[in-house]
């Protein structure tokens, strides 16, 4: 089902923990609907020096945490705001077609942790608001059909 | 290249079982040298019929039924939508009974036809089993109706093992002049059915979980049962399903059926107590668990939650242990939504998220069991790690 | 105690075939080792799920078709149903198209959805093959309507074994704006057969017809091509077909099929010559005797009629000589109609009796034939001699 | 299908052939439908002394054909006549369902027979008149559903 890469960054994910004194915090997600991620960035001169993550989910969800903390990386924050979830899944060599709405989860993750980076340094966020602690927040809602319900 | 295991340990029998060694032997013959199509006159042919109606007494006798009130089918699904669809359709048509009740927890081989007859010309209604796992007998009596044409409520579940009390609710449905089906394809040859005792109208059966191989099921249709086939054409199985029998899936089934009779009662004692085994440990072992389920269980089936792990991720780690098992999870699906069953037991969805199957059965050791035991809590802890919400939402 | 020769004579196989040992190979390990769900997510589950898209890939190929446009099913019969309902159902929902054609040869798997059909909603029109054993394009045009649904006409016929133009019936149903079903049951394997090349909506194959084992099925279904499923549950087979999937079946099909096309262009040279022998040496060496549809034929295919004998009678003293073949005599089937088959194509019900169908296959050798040519014309003088109508029907 | 004593008549059948100076014919059945039994009877005072039969038809149909031969030979005609069906079938040890049909040819021809016979010397007969040379006759229409309906 998964690609063998999928399965190496699920296995051994990278960059997984918490930056204590993380410059921007993004958590989004609802247990409700099964996977949370929860990543903090550390900012330089408009770039991120370093990121981890935390992400409750299946193996999708883990191992698009993992790569977009690799692919995020040293870019700036306008470039890594822009990784799209199809970037990420090409990354891991693709993703099956019901898995593909674990990839938003990562880069809305991502926005929302560099958007919390700017606001906190009072500038315009780069995406649309998203509200990662309500609990009816659903990163799937547009993705898919069969969206989480309950 | 991944790490993996020289042993591996399957603890997913209600998905699947290997065909029994001795089962194989049985059926191989039928592929080989007694080839014949059974509705073929000559010799050949009439070997092939003969252990078609062998096959047939052998396993009506195993569950209480006459012979001629089996159909073979190709595979446990045909047997539920053929029952569903078939009794229901014919039962209106003949008596104008147009209502229908299954259980929410029925898999989906049985929940889907019940839809589909209520966007066609039925009214469904669906009964919730209590938090215990069960379909109690009143729950089942507040939603019949005068035109209930059709009660269908599974023998035990395919998600936490809980058994029905199939003569309770058989007997409701009868009070109201309702037919009874049961899907006791997971119950077959590990408790004691006979579908006399229990007195059902109809019950479905699949070989692929008894040791068998995969497609080849069997439709039990109590005599008089108002029926239409699903599948027309050549007129077999009493005209109750066409298509040239699966010779060696029947014989197979058999074969099947009388190992599982045979070893029925030891190998409730022994998987009984290996499971208490898993449960005990993963309780007592791990902090923030539990049981799902607290009726009477199918030996062997436990469904355990980890709070603050998704199934999947569980799953995938067990695997790449070598160790089998299933999950209830969404994400292992496809779906979002997790296990209709946990949910229709009242489990929370992000607990249902949490879950495991473990389902043991005839291959499965102690040396199992204590891998399993040795395997789990590690991959938990690690899992619980990486959630941001564990210490939130479970910490002490 | 019945005189048995040591050697048996099969020339049946249009009714069934032995499965192939090199099939048996293949399909094994997955009866055994490799048993898992291909729904499960674990190795055991994958390994199992790969095993079935790869045979799923290679019948494909085989038939020219993408790899998701197949769905595995239970048997022959089952994917005809699936295709006339299925389709035809949602044809009418989405384009309120609610006529369908079918030819008057077609077997019961799909005269009788067919029919069912006609009792619920539909309006069924049936176009005769004509004595050649052939529909022709212009019948076929002159039953269509704006209306029309679905055609469904077989590749092949499994009685007189004859060839039909699908490509030009396929397009005749389709320059109205109808699908097109083929019965590709006997067909398959044996003469050259691309769904693409004929451009045909929809396809049924059973792998029990060319030496895989009973009870797996194939439908194929172009893709968009309307349908719905006629099986619901667990949602398999990208929700064509629920119930879990006979891997070991489908690997089988698989294996079954390459062999099929390894070998087409030889078998059909070598059975060609062998069906000649047996046509010709009856047709020379008995009196009143003659060959049935004059059209292209399967390789290995006669129907023969033996005026003034009746089939069964014929078929059982065969077998009492160790040869097996079938007869479109009615009273082998219980019914008192003969084959409406024959009955089709105008031959008259008294002659339909005295049928004879030899279908020849891989294991056929020159003595078997030499052996039936020896055995049969005693049996047809005694059975005439017994008689009493043969002098003044047909006496010289 | 076929019991043993059903295949040993079928495949030796007793007592077939024609009496030239039969005292009485019988002929029922009709090719379209695939069974024609012709029976010849001697009798002597009001005994049957000798039979004999042709049929064409399946192996019930011969089988049941033979018995019947044996069955009535030494009887009475009142006797003979009152063979059923249900008593051919049984001596012959069942016949399938679907095949009890083919026993009614036999009693039918045999009836035909003995009452080819009485009305010759100038006797009542004692069955309803069958006529066995319509060829509209239809020896079936009574025992089952599906009759030959061509
Ligand atoms: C032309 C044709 N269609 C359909 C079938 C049915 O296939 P199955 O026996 O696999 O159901 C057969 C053979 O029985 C056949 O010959
Ligand atoms: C309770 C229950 N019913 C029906 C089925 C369907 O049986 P099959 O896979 O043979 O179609 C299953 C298993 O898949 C099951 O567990």
């Amino acid at each position: 089902m998964y690609s063998e890469k999928v399965m190496e960054h699920f296995n051994n994910p990278h960059n997984v923990g918490v930056i204590e004194d993380a410059d921007g915090v993004g958590e989004v997600g609802n247990p409700v609907c099964g996977d949370v991620m929860k990543i903090t960035i550390k900012v330089d001169d408009d770039r991120l020096t370093d990121i981890k993550f935390q992400t409750l989910g299946c193996g999708a969800a883990i191992a698009t945490s993992s790569i977009i903390t690799e692919m995020a990386r040293g870019k700036t924050l306008e470039d890594a705001a822009r990784i799209t979830k199809q970037e990420v899944a090409d990354e891991l060599g693709g993703l099956p077609p019901a898995k593909m709405h674990c990839s938003v989860l990562a880069t809305d993750g991502l926005k929302v942790a560099i958007d919390d980076y700017l606001t906190q340094h009072g500038r315009e966020p780069l995406g649309e608001p998203l509200i990662s602690s309500d609990p009816n927040f659903d990163p799937h809602a547009e993705t898919h059909d069969d969206a989480c319900d309950l | 290249m991944m790490h993996r295991m020289d042993r591996s340990v399957y603890m997913d029998y209600a998905a699947t079982t290997p065909v029994d060694p001795r089962v194989t032997d049985a059926m191989l013959p039928y592929l080989t040298e007694h080839f014949g199509n059974p509705n073929s006159l000559y010799t050949l042919g009439r070997d092939a019929y003969r252990a078609l109606e062998s096959a047939r007494e052998s396993i009506a006798a195993g569950v209480g039924a006459q012979p001629q009130e089996l159909v073979f089918t190709g595979c446990g699904t045909e047997s539920d939508n053929s029952a569903l669809i078939g009794i229901s359709q014919m039962a209106a048509e003949r008596k104008s009974r147009r209502h229908i009740v299954v259980s929410a927890f029925e898999h989906h081989a049985v929940l889907h036809p019940a839809e589909w007859l209520a966007k066609n010309g039925f009214d469904l209604t669906i009964v919730s089993p209590r938090a215990d796992g069960v379909v109690h007998p009143g729950d089942l009596r507040a939603a019949l109706r005068d035109d209930t044409a059709l009660v269908s409520v599974m023998a035990a579940n395919n998600e936490i093992g809980t058994i029905q009390p199939l003569a309770e609710l058989a007997e409701a449905a009868h009070e109201r002049g309702a037919l009874f089906h049961t899907d006791a394809v997971q119950a077959l040859g590990k408790i004691p059915f006979d579908v006399s005792e229990v007195g059902v109208d109809a019950a479905s059966f699949s070989a692929h979980k008894i040791y068998g191989p995969k497609g080849a099921g069997v439709l039990y249709l109590k005599k008089g049962t108002p029926f239409r086939p699903l599948l027309m054409g050549g007129g077999q199985e009493f005209k109750k399903r066409s298509g040239t029998q699966n010779v060696a899936g029947a014989v197979a089934f058999a074969k099947a059926l009388e190992l599982m009779l045979a070893e029925q009662a030891d190998e409730a004692e022994r998987l009984s107590a290996l499971r208490d085994r898993v449960v005990g440990g993963v309780l007592d072992g791990i902090a923030n668990t539990r049981l799902n389920g607290t009726g009477p269980k199918l030996p062997g089936y436990a469904n355990l939650i980890m709070l603050g792990c998704e199934g999947e991720s569980m799953l995938l780690q067990l695997d790449s242990k070598g160790i089998a098992v299933s999950t209830g999870s969404a994400c292992s699906s496809g779906s979002l939504e997790p296990s209709h069953v946990l949910l229709a037991i009242g489990c929370p969805a992000e607990e249902a998220h949490g879950s495991l199957r473990v389902t043991l059965g005839r291959f499965t050791t102690d040396e199992d069991v204590d891998r399993f035991l040795e395997v789990l809590p590690p991959i938990v802890e690690r899992l619980r790690s990486m959630n941001p919400l564990y210490e939130r939402m479970y910490g002490a």
